[in-house]
């Protein structure tokens, strides 16, 4: 990219399946204070620009962008809201400092999943009013169509799902941030609760509160500063069909599409060997699965060889989410890709503690907005 | 420094009470007007932005995602920005630093509201807007923020409601050769300020309709925007402030965020001398002493001069400032987003010199824009130039 | 109506009218949102809420600044650290602005008005207010300036909400 | 003690409960409204063809999404297709389990590019295969409305 971006700050609350001591307000001051104290920098007079993100349906409160400025330090300030993943505010800053008109940008997401007290009900919203909605189903059945294809398609089993799932929960243990650790055994699964067949209730990443704030800055200022950057390579983003009755359901192009973006800007032409770990999508345990693929991380044909010979386990050739994915740390609405990329930083720094992997030098990050969405987002990151 | 960008076409529905369109066939339509209107296909177009505000309207949740295809997202990269009431005008920002950064050569923004699903009043949608704990148990509407800050501004300057009304005046009445627009006939001094009180000092005829609608821009970058055009109207400054949320603690009297915005967008386009650099204006006028407070924000005028302005008939389209030359939202109609890009399309139509019957009298080379929203709170800005 | 608005170009849409849709002329869907919410109040507003049960107006202070600040919250959005200290506010204030409003937030029409207003709290740095009701006043009599102070629910019926206060009436 | 050392000690838990009342009114839009009035009164699904993209949208629209071409060709498919996908719906709308599993299919009906999201009936679970055929069964005329639930379910042919 022409103007080189780093992230040069993060901070983060811890993800916990409810927060009821603190209002979102507190919750994402928390984040804030910690990203900028990583970074060096005060909000008041560093930063150039703000992006949040955030949907009005999981806050409960209509242009919930009012809400957003003071606890970022923001008042008064350029402050503008995405209704996307966290990488998609990312994908904003980024092209912001770009433009050459600012240098320091914050991006902040955040969860208050546990303050929802009728998720499905506010979830099914998100479905087509004409075409689909009348028909009364929870958004699961869209998953359970799509698991049911993929694994038709893929030749994969549940079995390969399971791994998952074991392997994320597991990796969340070494993740102080993580809410969701567990040891998950047969018989676990063997009893799971059905919730669309084939997907049963241990598939799917459940939901915790949590902020993430991140402090991205150019190449000038990155100098000035004390800490590690990590740059950002190459970030895209992209959407697919929307509608149920058109959209792709083999394969989700649309992270393809984003995913190639990326890859040029970082001069990737074959992300199997230029990527030393990937942290992705797992809000249902075959969607890591699927994302894999898409990311041209592995290829269809060997998928299955490579989940039962553990290879994107953490001694495997490409660790796929040592933080724990969603399905470890929890699933955190728009923050789950500020999440995700706060843990490669960790990663790329040496600064992850019992999840440090060896060295690593450049990580792919990527995000699906959740059912009923077909929009991704994909970053690289390199030191 | 970012490249130079251009806004290349621009479309959009009639504005309408109610529209049969879905959201996402307002959306279409808008898309495909601003590509028609610069004989560009989608395959031209490198990104989509979307504007909307707030989701309850349309009464789809993750609208964004929900109107993509409409708006020409489909297999491309696709981003919904939103500040309320304010996104109108900052979707073209949006679409701005997209071409600006360098990593888009060409991008559609596309604004779309669609209020009239929301039973049984759109205006009960804007009991979520307040904080849910400490004010929406007062049952707060939209009308008591808006008759607040008015009347801390009158009380202010001393202003009388007659001055104020007069912007309603000229903007419905310029409305009239819109041809989006809702409004159908002429309305006069009396008219509004005989009009039902609603909350004083608002009275009916002092508001903007609810409305259906869609617009479009395209923008693009300096060598291809010449090859789609021989007349494109640059973007020569943008800019937007947030202020606080903590509301009750600011001075309405002034929109200090506006002004914030405004500074910002002027230093880019490096205008030092608002009053007299700018030749066109079209503030965000969803009241009519709105657009009196966004002249004063936009530093067109001093503080509590607007009115004056408008008595003088400065501000009519024959006059040394034309402001809301479109019809504002006062006349052609307020589908929050819609509304606020609307306004971009009318200073690409003006500085052009392609507004047919709406065209200013004057010659003019350098426009702004502006929107406003959230709870009094945000002012967006983009300053246009031939 | 003007008859010149026939020769402006025609742009797509297409209006409906009330009676399309109760006489059945369009096809329609209809949804009732089951969004329910349990918002948790935090610290700053959590206090707030408790010492309105006891029949107090709680505010914050920020060293650094100097100023105190209601409704409260933990950072002073301003100086961006931590405020300093709680501070215990008057129940009375001045009506910095405020309307008389004929319509309910679901846009029903009513005869006496009700009148929203946002009242600078004594005790509170200037300019600091909080929006409320204004009560036991004729309408004509309301005024910018006007003293005021809060009229509170008897104590066995405060719950720890804004509607603790019925309202504010002048002084 | 004073109040304010009394709340400041005390842990002051609090939630407060809110709701976003969203009652929505929408329209089918000026495709939906020709798809559903076609639906009701003649009982055949018809979709529009986007000459550019090869592609049949059934339901039909007034776009193609993929090149934004305005769409006015509306042709007739087949109320007969091919089961794309398929699941057993376990949990309802309140986040509780169905007290009846709802089976669910994708179905590409003969013709069209795009598929319906819609229930099976006259069938088992074990008896779902993928790619297997089906059909639909639409209400008796005078039942239907014009709406996505005009047709009851998909069912083997």
């Amino acid at each position: 990219m022409a103007n080189r971006v780093a992230i040069v700050g993060i901070g983060a609350t811890q993800f916990r399946s409810i927060s009821p001591d603190v209002s979102y307000r507190e919750l994402v001051y928390e984040a804030a204070v910690k990203a900028y104290r990583d970074a060096g920098i005060d909000p008041r007079r560093d930063v150039d620009t703000f992006v949040t993100c955030s949907e009005d349906y999981n806050e409960g409160t209509s242009i919930f962008d009012e809400y957003v400025p003071d606890q970022l330090g923001a008042a008064l300030k350029q402050v503008h809201t995405i209704a996307g993943d966290g990488l998609h505010g990312v994908a904003a800053a980024v092209l912001q400092i770009m433009t050459g008109q600012f240098r320091v940008a914050v991006v902040e997401a955040h969860s208050k999943a546990s303050n929802m007290l009728t998720p499905d009900g506010i979830a099914v919203c998100a479905q087509d009013p004409v075409f689909n909605r009348p028909l009364g189903f929870n958004n699961l059945f869209i998953a359970g169509l799509e698991m049911n294809r993929f694994l038709h398609t893929s030749g994969l089993t549940k079995l390969h799902c399971w791994q998952v799932v074991q392997k994320n929960r597991a990796h969340a243990f070494d993740n102080p941030l993580a809410g969701r650790a567990a040891l998950v055994e047969e018989y676990d699964f063997a009893n799971a609760r059905p919730l669309a067949a084939p997907l049963d209730e241990l598939d799917v990443a459940q939901p915790v509160d949590g902020a993430v704030v991140v402090v991205l800055a150019d190449e000038s200022v990155v100098r000035r500063l004390k800490g590690k950057p990590v740059w950002v390579e190459g970030i895209g983003w992209g959407n697919g069909a929307v509608s149920l009755e058109s959209r792709d359901w083999d394969r989700p192009e649309y992270v393809t599409r984003a995913a190639v973006m990326a890859y040029r800007q970082a001069g990737i032409d074959s992300p199997a060997d230029q990527i030393d770990f990937a942290e992705i999508d797992d809000t249902f345990s075959y969607k890591e699965l699927q994302h894999l693929v898409a990311l041209g991380l592995v290829s269809a044909a060997e998928l299955s060889h490579w989940i039962e010979a553990g290879r994107t386990g953490t001694q495997g050739v490409l660790p796929v989410n040592r933080s724990g994915g969603a399905l470890g740390m929890g699933y955190l609405y728009e923050a789950n890709g500020l999440a995700r990329l706060y843990c490669a930083v960790q990663q790329l720094r040496g600064e992850a503690g019992r999840m440090q992997l060896s060295a690593p030098r450049r990580a792919v990050v990527q995000s699906w907005r959740g059912l009923p969405t077909t929009s991704a987002a994909v970053a690289v990151l390199s030191v | 420094m970012g490249r130079r960008v251009a806004i290349v076409g621009a479309g959009m529905t009639r504005f309408v009470r109610r529209a049969q369109e879905t959201g996402k066939e307002l959306a279409f339509y808008a898309a495909s007007e601003a590509l028609h209107y610069c004989g560009m296909k989608l395959n031209q177009i490198d990104g989509v932005v979307l504007g909307s505000a707030p989701d309850t309207f349309d009464g789809v949740h993750m609208k964004g995602e929900y109107l993509s295809d409409g708006a020409g997202a489909w297999g491309k990269p696709y981003m919904r920005c939103y500040v309320g009431g304010g996104t109108g005008v900052f979707s073209v920002i949006h679409g701005w630093y997209h071409v600006a950064s360098g990593a888009f050569d060409t991008c559609l923004v596309v604004c779309e509201e669609k209020m009239s699903s929301f039973q049984p009043h759109p205006q009960a949608a804007f009991l979520t807007i307040f904080d849910h704990t400490t004010e929406r148990p007062l049952k707060p509407n939209l009308l008591w923020i808006f008759a607040l800050e008015m009347n801390r501004y009158m009380n202010t300057y001393g202003l009388r409601k007659e001055d104020i009304a007069r912007v309603a005046v000229k903007n419905k009445n310029n409305a009239l050769d819109h041809p989006a627009a809702q409004i159908a006939a002429p309305v006069t001094l009396d008219d509004i300020l005989k009009s039902e009180v609603l909350a004083w000092p608002v009275q009916r005829l002092d508001v903007s309709p609810v409305s259906d609608g869609a617009v479009a821009v395209v923008l693009a970058e300096e060598s291809v925007a010449r090859r789609i055009t021989d007349k494109p109207v640059w973007i020569e400054g943008v800019g937007w402030a947030l202020d606080t949320a903590y509301w009750t603690n600011r001075d309405l009297c002034y929109p200090r965020y506006v002004e914030e915005a405004a500074r910002m967008a002027y230093r880019m386009a490096g205008v030092t001398d608002p009053r007299h650099q700018i030749h066109v204006a079209e503030p965000y006028d969803p009241f009519d002493y709105k657009e009196l407070h966004h002249l004063e924000g936009l530093m067109l005028c001093g503080r509590g001069e607007a009115p004056q302005l408008t008595v003088d008939g400065v501000t009519r389209r024959d006059g040394e400032l034309p402001v809301c030359p479109s019809g504002g939202l006062l006349g052609v109609g307020n589908p929050i987003a819609a509304a606020g890009l609307m306004k971009v399309a009318e200073l690409f139509y003006q500085l052009r010199g392609e507004a047919g019957k709406r065209q200013i009298a004057r010659k003019a080379k350098r426009g702004v824009a502006q929107a406003w929203g959230d709870l009094m709170q945000v002012g967006t800005v983009v300053v246009l130039g031939v | 109506m003007k008859p010149k608005k026939e020769t402006l170009p025609l742009l797509p849409g297409t209006g409906l009218k009330d009676e399309d849709f109760k006489k059945g002329r369009v096809l329609t869907t209809r949804w009732d949102a089951d969004a329910r919410y349990g918002w948790d109040a935090g610290v700053a507003v959590g206090r707030y809420l408790a010492g309105l049960k006891e029949g107090v107006i709680l505010g914050v202070r920020c060293h650094k600044c100097g100023r105190t600040m209601v409704p409260p919250r933990i950072f002073c959005e301003w100086c961006f650290r931590n405020i300093d200290e709680w501070v215990e506010l008057k129940d009375t204030g001045t009506v910095n602005t405020f309307s008389l409003c004929y319509v309910t937030w679901d846009v029903r029409r009513i005869k006496e008005p009700q009148i929203p207003a946002v009242i600078e709290i004594d005790g509170a740095s200037p300019g600091m207010g909080i929006m409320h009701l204004l009560g036991e006043v004729d309408p004509k009599q309301v005024k910018v300036g006007m003293r005021v102070k809060a009229v509170w629910k008897p104590a066995a019926e405060r719950e720890g909400a804004i509607t603790d206060i019925r309202y504010f009436k002048p002084i | 003690m004073a109040l304010k050392q009394r709340l400041e000690q005390e842990s002051q838990v609090k939630v407060w409960y809110g709701e976003l009342p969203v009652e929505s009114l929408y329209t089918a839009g000026v495709a939906g409204e020709r798809f559903f009035r076609t639906l009701k009164e003649q009982g055949v699904f018809t979709g529009t063809r986007c000459e550019q993209c090869g592609i049949i949208y059934v339901p039909g629209r007034i776009f193609c999404e993929r090149c934004l071409a305005k769409l006015e060709r509306w042709e007739k498919v087949g109320s007969e297709g091919r089961l794309e996908s398929w699941t057993v719906l376990y949990q309802g709308l309140d986040g509780k389990p169905l007290r009846e599993p709802e089976l669910i299919g994708l179905v590409r009906l003969d013709r069209a590019s795009t598929v319906l999201v819609h229930r099976l009936g006259n069938v088992k679970p074990e008896e779902l295969r993928i790619g297997m055929r089906v059909k639909a069964v639409l209400k008796p005329k005078s039942q239907r409305e014009g709406a996505i639930t005009d047709i009851r379910f998909f069912a083997p042919v």
